[in-house]
């Protein structure tokens, strides 16, 4: 197979000084570079999905294009407590995740793009990149179908007595189904270090929650026979405070966990769908409450962050973004005497 | 008559079934608030009630196993499949289910799943599959796939009326494509009938779905050489019209079958071992087949393009044949 | 389709006089005649099954051998709350609820022995008779697959706005199962009217219910937003007060609910299996709680029956045993000249 | 060298591949404490323990899944279906997201399904299946059948050290019926490669699984009566071995498919198509396939007998073939 080079990765903000005019119990709690870091890389899914949604819009991307417009803060304050050799089954809302977990930028603007450089080589579209390398897991469109895959690292972590955690992302819709289920219960019975994130952003497409799963999630999955909690998702660090606790269970051998972070799908479905089923109050109250200019009020007002360190924050995500928009259109699209290349492994010798 | 897309055209029929029997609902996820990711079922919500259009969570499996259940206790469920590729997902429920009933029990389940499939609309692996090859091996099923307006709607008709499961079969490249004159009532299309699209004498083409078009369009530019293709659009993949295949194969002693489904194991592999084996003295030519390739459905414009099989290349099997 | 005739059905116990001599509240509660008909079932089922194990072992019947020895209660019990228009998908181990719900015992022994008058023809086997008419569904080999058919079926019945209940019934192990998921949950979002009838017998084959799911059942389907119920499952009265509430919500447009019956596998999981995983004490306390000779011991205690009349029971059942075999054994084996017939069904003009 | 049943050998290739390499794992339902309802992976747990002979609910999505999942992550893999029937609940995990994970990431999933077939042990609809028609039509999958006790074990270690997803398919008429010489050690039989099971010249009979015996019983009473017939034991059924199959259908010029499976669909039908393209003009005889009819497996003996393609049915197939 022939790859592309490796797009520049995306930055980790540098450290600021954390002599901040006021002090919080935030600041006590996290390190300010850590702060730095959560923000960064909502504000990096954020600006890079707003220029995803233009391309699209202008017809550059074709087929389907799907944002996490505020899922931000549970896929950045999730996939940040994974330790360097800990995976994650990632889907359509988590980007933040990818790029928390080393995923080059370009390859999120190649593969919408479909060009050679993504590590699909254009053969999977839009968010649908997985199966890089060894930290997040291979894609699947599948709602429910990340979740065994998921497990099934857990589980290849607890064979091997590795001290290594899985996490699934996916919507609360996703509690529907069969794969998700058989998934959850294995991992409880066999007690795998799992961490299961569930955005519930209160539609499944068209569907309300309650006409996808009825009750609280939290206790639902309880009756997994796991630790199931509820937290807001669109506070970043609450979102941190529950994952850090699950994955530190997985971790120490105490099976798997829920977390579900409530938020709101404050845009259609995909960019093709204008939601108007969906109640404009939710949607404003859901926009009042974004996660990305949030937190960044709450960076400032905690003392944790100064306003202009926010703004060279925005200017270098928006320079990476611009520098992965543009590697990615660097890339050459995929030659069509590929197309029946790599339909099978080539052998490695074993044992 | 009045002149539809092959989309309007389904909605039609559907609409006139559930007019015509109240044991005829709708159920999938999104038919209806939403009426449906293609808009399908847009007003049916409106006009039936949510008794009737049923909006399910995300349950493939389940949607599927309630339709058979519900078809046994006397309605007639018409089920979407929200893209034809997670049909996988109800697989259990589809050949080991509700395909056996007649078999095993005698249990008669009139059911439909709609299952909107086919490339070209730069969906990816998991949102542009052909399927039949999965479903055709197996006994109990019927399949139909329409390619025009006027079989659309008549082939749905005859799918809610037929005691058995059918597979209905819409290829989403069409739905705006296609637009056609279209019957108005119980316009009925019989199943296990194929239809001759264009008369021929050198050679006889057998498709279905998109590729029936390009067969088509392939076929004029033969005839500009002077060659004369009959070109015959199968519709009902399962029970397959054989009398009409073999009997055009026999007269013009030359087949090319087209297929927007994967080579091996398709549809095309069972009908050339079928006639090969039964008109064997009768063929000048060898059977020939032309697909995509065995590989997923990419992404990317270029190679999805590539995937499909392209005019230029049916042309040239043709003129292959016929100069054979 | 050629169908032998009909067998003769299972005869419904007649009507005692109450004049027993002491009386309790169970004969307050139940009329005779209805005990006496829970009582018949359970014990047509236990001696029917005892025959079919006997014509195993000599190696009339071939294939895989069945029994639902201790389910008997959660059969009979379940079953007996359904009215006349209502369905259930059964299983493995439910052969009273069959027997209740009007199967004719000939075809549970001519299914076995693959004869031409079987409702299958021969071509199932053992216990999968299903699609007997209108009341007792479609049967599946799939483990979980039999809950989605028959929340389809009340999905029929509320579609039609009709009184009707569908009842599932299944073990334990079946709760890991996506299709099982699926299709409870669809029937607590829809409000369907059905019944979720759970024997939890401890073992799924080899596997121990703490390894096919964590936590009290109840607990864990009351998550689906039904309600739930834990019942001992040698208590034929108990499960039948527990079946009865659910049947009733179900018809009142409550929704489904789930009834666990708690029992024991007192046998192998089929006649092949020594169940020799099984810890011995746990089998011997099994038979010991035996729903059968328990709920006669019960009768006979409350006054309800007199032992004479018990005797008398047994002999009838065993009777209506002899009879549904010699009817089975006269059925011809199935045609080969039938095998391809009736893959389709025919053709019923519509609309 | 040792003599093994087909059941022991399969057994012993897994049991030396986990001794080889401790990334190779057993999971399923009741594989462990149980050793597996055939009682193949007895003895499994006490020699290498519940890390890695794992008992798993029945979640037939989540086990083939999870195996997926850990092959990412560097395991191999090896799942038991209790029946090869059950897999319909995996399909999803088996050829949408197993099967295509090289084509679309790259990504390597090295993992074998065991898959116990085959009728003929009266299991009736649900546990008698042949379901190499529902997966061959995939691509990124491979698919063996041993038929003997020597194969068995060589296919296995092979489906293990292969860096694709594996179905195994295992007949469990063969389990203990069939006998034979066993390799001791990692006695490869690499993928991909037909063998010879009898030399002939008059015909060519291509087969697999239980069918490899009955053809070889018919080939010997054809030789009786003068008539030579080639038997090649496919083996792999994806990828097939085109060439060792071409070669003999050439020289013999006559072909005769014969498989368990249903015809419709079936394997027979791809390489039946391939051949009479390929070798159109040097095929004395039309392609003749036989096999089960296309209805479920029935579970009564008499109507099971008469399922199954008998050594009458092959005989005659032969006899005609070779007197067209
Ligand atoms: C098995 C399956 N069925 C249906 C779909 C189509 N689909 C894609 S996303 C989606 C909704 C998922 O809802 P949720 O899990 O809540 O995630 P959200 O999109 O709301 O973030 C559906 C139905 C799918 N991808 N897979
Ligand atoms: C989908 C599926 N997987 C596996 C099997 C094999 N199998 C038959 S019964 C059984 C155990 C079922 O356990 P449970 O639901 O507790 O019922 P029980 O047999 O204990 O009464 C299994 C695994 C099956 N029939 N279907
Ligand atoms: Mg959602
Ligand atoms: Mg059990």
């Amino acid at each position: 197979m022939t790859r592309a080079p490796r797009p520049p990765r995306a930055k980790a903000a540098r450290t600021v000084s954390s002599t901040a005019p006021r002090k919080s119990g935030v600041v006590r709690e996290f390190a300010p570079a850590d702060l730095e870091r959560l923000y960064h890389y909502m504000l990096l899914q954020r600006l890079a999905e707003e220029r995803v949604v233009k391309l699209y819009q202008t017809g550059t991307i074709v087929g389907a294009c799907f944002t996490g417009w505020g899922h931000e803060a549970v896929a950045v304050g999730a996939a940040s407590t994974l330790g360097p050799d800990d995976v994650a089954a990632t889907l359509h809302r988590d980007l933040g995740a990818r790029l928390v977990l080393g995923m080059p930028l370009g390859y999120y603007f190649a593969n919408f793009l479909g060009r050679s450089g993504s590590p699909t080589r254009g053969r999977e579209g839009n968010l649908h990149i997985g199966g890089l390398g060894p930290r997040i897991l291979l894609h699947t469109d599948f709602i429910g179908g990340n979740v065994p895959i998921a497990a099934g690292a857990a589980l290849g972590f607890a064979v091997r007595k590795e001290p290594r955690v899985a996490m699934a992302f996916f919507g609360e819709g996703t509690l529907a189904t069969g794969e998700f289920h058989e998934a959850a219960n294995l991992a409880a019975v066999l007690r795998l270090p799992l961490v299961l994130v569930c955005w519930n952003n209160q539609f499944a497409l068209s569907t309300p929650v309650a006409r996808e799963v009825l009750g609280p999630l939290d206790v639902r999955m309880a009756g997994y026979g796991m630790p199931a909690c509820s937290v807001d998702g669109n506070d970043v660090l609450a979102v941190y405070r529950a994952a850090r606790d699950a994955v530190d269970r997985a971790r120490g051998g105490g099976g798997p966990s829920f977390i579900e972070g409530r938020t709101m799908r404050v845009r259609g479905h995909s960019e093709a769908d204008d939601a108007a089923y969906v109640p404009r109050a939710l949607i404003e109250e859901g926009r009042r409450r974004d996660p990305v200019g949030r937190f960044a009020r709450h960076l400032i007002e905690s003392g944790a962050l100064r306003a202009a360190r926010l703004d060279d924050l925005r200017a270098q995500a928006q320079a990476e973004v611009d520098e992965a928009q543009a590697w990615a259109e660097a890339s050459p699209p995929p030659d069509p005497a590929e197309l029946e290349r790599g339909v099978y492994c080539e052998a490695t010798p074993w044992p | 008559m009045a002149v539809m897309t092959y989309l309007e055209a389904i909605a039609d029929g559907l609409r006139e079934a559930m007019r015509a029997d109240p044991s005829v609902v709708v159920l999938g996820e999104d038919v209806g608030v939403y009426g449906g990711v293609f808009k399908l079922t847009k007003g049916f919500l409106d006009e039936f009630g949510p008794a009737r259009v049923i909006d399910t969570p995300i349950s493939e499996a389940a949607i599927v196993g309630a339709a058979v259940g519900a078809a046994l206790v006397g309605l007639r469920p018409v089920v979407e499949m929200q893209f034809a590729d997670f049909i996988s997902n109800a697989f259990t429920q589809m050949v080991n289910v509700a395909a056996t009933s007649a078999y095993r029990a005698g249990g008669c389940v009139p059911m439909v799943v709609r299952a909107p499939c086919g490339a070209g609309t730069h969906g990816g692996p998991f949102h542009s599959q052909s399927i039949e090859g999965y479903f055709f091996h197996t006994p109990g099923l019927k399949i139909v796939m329409p390619s025009t307006p006027a079989d659309a709607k008549g082939l749905m008709l005859a799918a809610i009326a037929d005691p058995n499961p059918v597979l209905y079969l819409e290829h989403k490249a069409l739905y705006r494509s296609q637009r056609g004159p279209v019957e108005a009532g119980l316009a009925f299309e019989p199943l296990g009938r194929a239809a001759l699209r264009r008369a021929g004498t050198h050679l006889t083409v057998l498709t279905y779905g998109m590729m029936v078009h390009r067969c088509l369009e392939a076929a004029e530019r033969a005839a500009a050489e002077g060659i004369e293709t009959e070109v015959i659009d199968l519709r009902t993949l399962l029970p397959l019209d054989l009398e009409t295949i073999a009997e055009s194969a026999a007269r013009t002693s030359r087949v090319l079958i087209v297929h927007e489904d994967r080579l091996r194991g398709g549809l095309g592999a069972e009908i050339a071992a079928h006639l090969g084996e039964h008109l064997f003295t009768s063929l000048d030519a060898p059977i020939s087949r032309i697909s995509a390739p065995d590989t997923p459905v990419p992404y990317a414009p270029p190679l999805e393009t590539a995937y499909l099989p392209s005019v230029d290349r049916i042309f040239d099997g043709i003129a292959r044949l016929a100069r054979w």
